[in-house]
């Protein structure tokens, strides 16, 4: 370890340490304000090492970890989402929960570190390992309000599920492996670039490592988790779900890809196109008619994972529009609304229960006027509509596809897309239509709080800003490829 | 100073966002200040940068403001930038001068109104939309500022949305004008497609070298734009939607027909120039479309009780002028035409509101009657503009700008005498009915008591649009009087110049003298039946065919009588009838398919761990199977 | 020594597969225990005493005796064994079985169409296991620890027996399944 | 040494592997999922010391102490929350728990 390394490093050193600061004042004195405090000035800090890092030269810090200006991109990306997802955090626990609320954020630092590790791993042990980090501590924290049965059900299912599909990424590792004979991405994709085509032992471990990446981004067949862990964990898990965790590993998937043109792997190819169709295909038409908003997020996010799949498969081939860009770009994007509604959805509860049914959302226009714009911006931007950034995200993935001439896939990323808009709009109509009497009394009231307000403000006014300005962001990400 | 241009259309749109967010918290006054000045700066900028456009003209007489990327993928690449030549220029200038007076003078007159702070907020988003596209540089932008032109007039037209009325005439003017931007998005598709870009000078240049004139597609193409123009634009057969658009708040169709909106389709055209001088045929269409709604909507004008819809039956044949010009090839005097327009037009709506706010609300005009003494500002106004919309010889500027296009319609290279007639019948008719409505508002004896007196925020955009009504002529004056070509110079750099046709001094004589007579003898005619001797009308309509008559031209000729047969009825017995047919079906079918759909995968979601597992195993064994297969 | 392996193998495996079928759960620890010696065998005979040794005291010293406390802890009586072989005796199992051989088949079929060089037959000694963890592989340990420090919080937070007022509405909230 | 080669290896690794998943399919009771996911998790590190073996390293061994580590950590978590769904059980239904 060298004093570059530990530049290169600071961000995560910082992020491994703030659990530990935390843990000791929690020794001396239990509160959950400076808690959450506590970790936000840790996240805010590693947020600012990362210029130090930037400009350190080595990217590569011992074999397990590159740390280059791609990584860096997504641990900023990711220390923002979890500063982001805190505070409604903050304002959930302190309503929902009576016991001791400081572990939650012991074990989302955890989990984000896990996160942030994918985005720098360059070795299957570093990549086991923050993979491991990151499910512990998911496992906790869907069922961190423990009293309740149904996040005690969706964090045993969640643990079940996630172990089956780590002990088949691990198998699928150990057959790379005793092909390979090294652990490292680098030589592991030189070999399948060279061995690759008659070499079917290791692509038979690269299909079983296909589980352990399809289970984390919940694409089809892998997805049935989805659902029942977004219902019972606490939104803002749900939403860490969907989005950091999610971005860890689409990061992981992109590097391991980087230098491999899946286009030309026949076996490689067909995976993953038929799990982009179907993840379209099933996520959206479990959508179209759900009642739980929470159900209706987790399958739409299965078919969102389906686009991003098709620019993956776009991959990294030359032409002007990389498919890495497209999916990084689609992948803020859709950070930023996806944490934006499960926040929105967090702030609809009461200590009783979280607002998740269609039929809470019904009227909250005359209810909460601005909330409900929000959430109506969140929505239009999921469904790709003009002037939010889900608009130019689904438009780069397609330019993406079209440039690789992959005309199937996109002909099916357009009829879902249509799909989508169906049940979006769905949740929109719903907030505008007038509610009776008999109903009202068994709504609930949000109450937005100050901090909550402003940040839902900033994603909102961010999502507008990226749909018209994309240009920026999109100069960052392509400054950041590798 | 030209770096400031794009602060022009973004004053707008902030005032919109400022009056969207905090309206209802600012107060009345404060909206008022928002509302007005955002326009009252951006129309400054656009003094000043044209100013500095006049004196030191920026290099090929057009400059481009990129601001930043939209989109960029191969071809498709979209630019959010603004294009400044003198086109735009002309139009940028109309549109924040003439909406800054209408802007003022709404101060006043929805002074009362609960929905004060809605209603700037909806005409600043007007304006901001209007200027975008006027100066978008690309098809994108501009296509962009006229669906948000449309929706504005949609929001604004059904301003007073608990009258059910109101919200007809806006659906109405919405579903119509859609009809035609159906049609313009296609044939900006097909503009994409010929020549894969959406910048529009980048395709004004390539396009004579990719299409000889009379290429089929450019036909198609211009033809298509043109629906879209005749839809915003209110000509035939798309002009239904305009009278019915008098529900809305009369500073709201002063900007309507005076600034914004209607005249869209006149930039349209005039900026797409470099293709429709390839396509003859769409030239012609646009020449016959004007000259065939002039005449119908001057002979509906004729019949008309309420003063606005007067107005609003004169705007669409002025615009029938407008396009009549740019079909013969006078593009400049088509432009000057629109310019001086909006001048009058907004002068007459605007002292219209005033009437209407003196006479308790009250359109009919025949209700009215002697507000000449009564409301002195605003009848010497109100005069200038009718003189100038009936184009009273030589002292005002409808005079120039509507003798250039009588001129033309004649000379210029696609002009025939047909239409030279059409537009001399057409000013004649324009010139009685305008007087007609003169003399029946402020003549003869006073009916009603006035109920409310307009302050200066009523008179100075009266009188200042009145200055312009009546000297904004002199710019530009004809061969035979003066030849002053200011105007037609200054739009030498964007526009192509009139050639070839006959310029026979002694004809264009004949023409100008022939039009100034017919229009005196029609004010002449105005006053005798309508001043002098009531009864000769009044017997004539009380005959059978007399009533006939002015049924059918009050309905303006019948044609929402038309469309309703012609259309509506069947269009709703085939929806009636079809009810349960196999066009449903298809319909029905999808959401059926896609229900069916739903629930097979929903039976996946089972909630049993060990199902899902097996789903995992199952995804394993298709992916194994294509290794072993593959 | 090679007959040595086959034999330990065998054990393994099936010890694996009493331990899947097995209705008293303790049996089917004590089997789990019997499958990692077995693994413990030839990870000696293949050259890697180290991990050998951590098989036993780890695996089967550590995790499973973790299970058993667990076990004891819930005291799951008669009841449960009978419960287990009712839902074992139903036919759900033959689709799921059927899905995995097939399974076995396909990936056993590709590993031997694969190379057949025999091991290197190279012993690895602890020291350079050891030597190896702690120079390249050294962020590995601590990422380990990090983990170890997840699970840790999360069981600690998760297994809490405090008494907590549960709110008057909570409490009606029974099983769904 | 001795004469095994890397595909019986892998071989006797799969079938543990599968037998561990064919565990978790068929077994409604939350602790024998969580134990045959221990078998498969053993599995895949045999599988791993197998390919160390093979290529001389000790990688694969390496591996397999973090995946140990993983198994533990997994498993105490687990078990932590069977017994809290247990607890929350109790009352209504006096058995192991299943999902």
């Amino acid at each position: 370890m060298t004093g570059h390394d530990f530049l290169k490093l600071m961000p995560i050193i910082i992020l491994a340490a703030t659990p530990l600061i935390i843990m000791l004042a929690i020794a001396i004195k239990r509160n959950h304000l400076i808690t959450a405090v506590l970790s936000v000035v840790g996240l805010f800090a590693a947020l600012f090492a990362i210029p130090g890092a930037k400009y350190t030269n080595g990217d590569q810090v011992s074999n397990l970890f590159i740390i280059d200006q791609y990584a860096l991109f997504y641990f900023a990306l990711m220390f923002l989402a979890t500063i982001v997802i805190i505070v409604p955090s903050f304002q959930y626990l302190e309503l929902r929960f009576k016991g001791n609320r400081e572990e939650y954020y012991l074990l989302l630092l955890t989990a984000t570190f896990g996160s942030v590790g994918l985005a720098a791993s360059n070795h299957f042990i570093s990549f086991f390992l923050s993979l491991e980090i990151l499910s512990v501590s998911l496992y906790a924290l869907v069922a961190y309000l423990r009293h309740q049965n149904d996040g005690i059900e969706a964090g045993l299912k969640y643990l079940i599920l996630a172990a089956v599909s780590s002990a088949f990424l691990l198998f699928g590792m150990s057959l790379v492996y005793s092909q390979v004979g090294s652990m490292q991405f680098k030589d592991v994709i030189n070999f399948l670039s060279q061995n690759g085509n008659y070499n079917f032992i290791s692509i038979a471990g690269v299909a079983l490592m296909v589980v352990g990446f399809g289970f984390k981004l919940a694409v089809v067949p892998f997805h049935m988790w989805s659902p029942d862990v977004y219902q019972g964990a606490p939104a803002p898990v749900s939403a860490f779900i969907a989005s950091v965790s999610k971005g860890g590993i689409l990061a992981l998937l992109f590097r391991f890809f980087a230098e491999f043109n899946i286009v030309q792997s026949r076996p490689l190819f067909t995976i993953f196109a038929l799990i982009a169709v179907f993840s379209m295909f099933v996520g959206n038409f479990l959508a179209l008619l759900q009642s739980n908003v929470k159900r209706l997020l987790a399958y739409s996010s299965i078919a969102h994972f389906g686009y991003i799949l098709v620019a993956f498969i776009a991959g990294n081939a030359q032409q002007q529009f990389k498919g890495v860009e497209a999916a990084t770009f689609y992948i803020v994007s859709y950070f930023i609304t996806i944490i934006g509604a499960f926040m929105i959805i967090g702030l609809i509860s009461n200590e009783e229960r979280e607002g998740m049914e269609m039929s809470d959302y019904r009227g909250l226009y005359w209810r909460h006027p601005w909330l409900s714009v929000a959430l109506s911006a969140m929505m239009f931007s999921l469904a790709g509509i003009p002037l939010t950034s889900g608009f130019i995200a689904k438009y780069y993935i397609l330019a993406s596809g079209i440039s690789t001439k992959l005309w199937t896939l996109i002909i099916i990323l357009i009829i879902n897309s249509a799909l989508g808009v169906y049940y979006y709009l769905r949740v929109t109509v719903e907030m505008f239509s007038n509610v009776d009497a008999e109903q009202k009394a068994t709504l609930i009231s949000p109450n937005v709080g100050i901090l909550s307000g402003i940040l839902l403000a900033v994603l909102t006014i961010a999502l507008v800003w990226l749909g018209v300005y994309p240009t920026g962001l999109i100069g960052s990400i392509q400054a950041a490829m590798f | 100073m030209y770096d400031l241009l794009w602060l022009v259309p973004t004053f707008p749109f902030l005032g919109f966002l400022i009056l969207a967010i905090f309206g209802k918290k600012i107060g009345k006054k404060l909206s008022a200040v928002v509302g007005v000045g955002s326009i009252g700066l951006s129309a400054l900028i656009t003094i000043l940068i044209g100013i500095q456009f006049l004196t030191n003209p920026p290099e090929g007489h057009a400059f481009v403001q990129t601001l930043w990327t939209w989109i960029a993928a191969d071809d498709f690449k979209v630019n959010i930038a603004f294009h400044l030549d003198a086109l735009s220029m002309v139009f940028a200038f109309v549109v924040t001068f003439v909406g800054f007076w209408i802007h003022l003078y709404s101060t006043e007159y929805m002074a009362d109104d609960e929905g004060f702070s809605r209603f700037f907020a909806y005409m600043n988003l007007f304006v901001g939309a209007m200027l975008m596209l006027v100066m978008g540089d690309n098809l994108l932008l501009l296509y962009l500022g006229w669906e948000g032109v449309g929706l504005c007039s949609y929001l604004l037209i059904g301003f007073w949305y608990r009258d059910p009325a109101n919200g007809y005439a806006a659906r109405k003017a919405f579903i119509v004008t859609r009809v035609g931007d159906a049609a313009m998005a296609v044939g900006l598709f097909m503009l994409f497609y010929s020549f894969k870009s959406l910048n529009i000078q980048e395709i004004l240049s390539v396009a004579p070298h990719v299409w000889s004139p009379g290429n089929k597609l450019a036909v198609a193409s211009t033809l298509l734009l043109l629906g879209g123009a005749v839809g915003k634009s209110a000509q035939l057969p798309l002009q239904v939607w305009l009278p019915d658009a008098m529900a809305g708040p009369t500073p709201t169709s002063a900007l309507i027909h005076a600034a914004t909106m209607v005249t869209a389709g006149v930039y349209l055209i005039a900026r797409m120039n470099g293709i429709y001088l390839l396509a003859p045929l769409s030239m012609t269409a646009v020449a016959i479309v004007g000259a065939a709604t002039l005449l119908v909507a001057g002979f509906a004008g004729m019949a008309q009780t309420d003063i606005k819809r007067v107005l609003a039956y004169s705007t669409v044949s002025q615009i029938g002028y407008m396009f009549l010009a740019l079909g013969v090839g006078a593009w400049s005097a088509g432009v000057f035409h629109f310019m001086i327009h909006a001048f009058f037009k907004a002068l007459l709506f605007l002292a219209a509101g005033a009437i209407i706010l003196a006479q308790h609300h009250e359109q009919n005009m025949f209700k009215m009657g002697g507000l000449a003494k009564a409301l002195p500002v605003t009848f010497w106004t109100f005069l200038i503009g009718s003189a100038s919309l009936a184009a009273l010889p030589l002292i005002t500027a409808g005079f120039y700008s509507k003798d250039a296009i009588i001129w033309y319609a004649w000379s210029g290279p696609n002009g025939s005498i047909y239409l030279w007639m059409a537009a001399v019948f057409g000013a004649m008719v324009t010139a009685f009915y305008t007087f007609r409505m003169v003399f029946v508002t402020f003549f003869g004896e006073q009916k009603m008591e006035i109920s409310h007196y307009p302050t200066w925020r009523v008179h100075i955009p009266l009188i200042a649009l009145a200055f312009f009504a009546l000297f904004g002529g002199f710019i530009e004056l004809p061969g035979t009087l003066g030849h002053l070509t200011l105007f037609s110079d200054f739009m030498k750099s964007a526009l192509p110049v009139v050639e070839g046709g006959h310029h026979e001094v002694s004809l264009e004589i004949f023409s100008q003298v022939l039009t100034a007579v017919l229009a005196l003898v029609s004010i002449f005619v105005a006053y005798y039946l309508y001043l002098k001797n009531m009864q000769i009308v009044t017997n004539f309509t009380s005959t059978k065919f007399g009533h006939g008559l002015q049924q059918f031209l009050l309905s303006g000729l019948g044609f929402d009588w038309l469309y309703e047969r012609l259309f509506i009825r069947p269009y709703v017995w085939l929806s009636r009838t079809n009810k349960r047919d196999f066009i449903d079906f298809f319909y029905v079918f999808l959401p059926w398919l896609a229900r069916q759909f739903h629930y097979l995968f929903k039976y996946t979601q089972t909630g049993k761990v060990r199902r899902y597992v097996v789903g995992i195993v199952f995804g394993v064994l298709v992916s194994i199977t294509i290794v072993v297969i593959l | 020594m090679t007959i040595l392996f086959y034999i330990a193998a065998l054990i393994a495996i099936v010890a694996s597969i009493m331990v899947v079928t097995r209705t008293n759960i303790i049996h089917a620890l004590l089997y789990m225990v019997i499958s990692l010696l077995a693994t413990a065998v030839m990870f000696f005979l293949i050259g890697a005493p180290f991990i050998a040794a951590m098989e036993i005291i780890i695996y089967a010293g550590a995790i499973m005796v973790l299970f058993v406390f667990v076990v004891m802890m819930l005291n799951l009586g008669k009841q449960a064994v009978e419960q287990e072989k009712r839902w074992l005796s139903t036919e759900g199992w033959y689709f799921p079985s059927l899905l995995s051989l097939i399974l076995l088949l396909e990936i056993g079929y590709l590993i031997v169409s694969g190379q057949t060089a025999p091991f290197n037959g190279r012993q690895i000694p602890p020291a350079e296991v050891g030597k190896e963890l702690y120079s390249t592989y050294l962020i590995g340990v601590e990422l380990a620890a990090i983990l170890l420090m997840a699970g840790i919080i999360g069981a600690y937070h998760l297994a809490r027996r405090k008494k907590y007022v549960v709110h008057r509405f909570l409490k009606t909230e029974g099983a769904e399944q | 040494m001795i004469a095994i080669s890397l595909n019986t290896g892998l071989i006797i690794a799969s079938i543990m592997f599968f037998t561990g998943l064919i565990g978790v399919m068929i077994r409604k009771n939350i602790m024998f999922m969580l134990i045959s996911i221990e078998i498969m998790l053993n599995a895949a590190g045999l599988a791993f010391v197998f390919a160390g073996a093979q290529h001389g390293q000790a990688d694969g061994q390496i591996m397999f102490l973090f995946i140990l580590t993983t198994a533990a950590a997994e498993v105490a978590v687990g078990l932590a929350l069977i017994i809290q769904f247990y607890q929350n059980l109790k009352r209504s239904i006096p058995m192991l728990p299943i999902i």
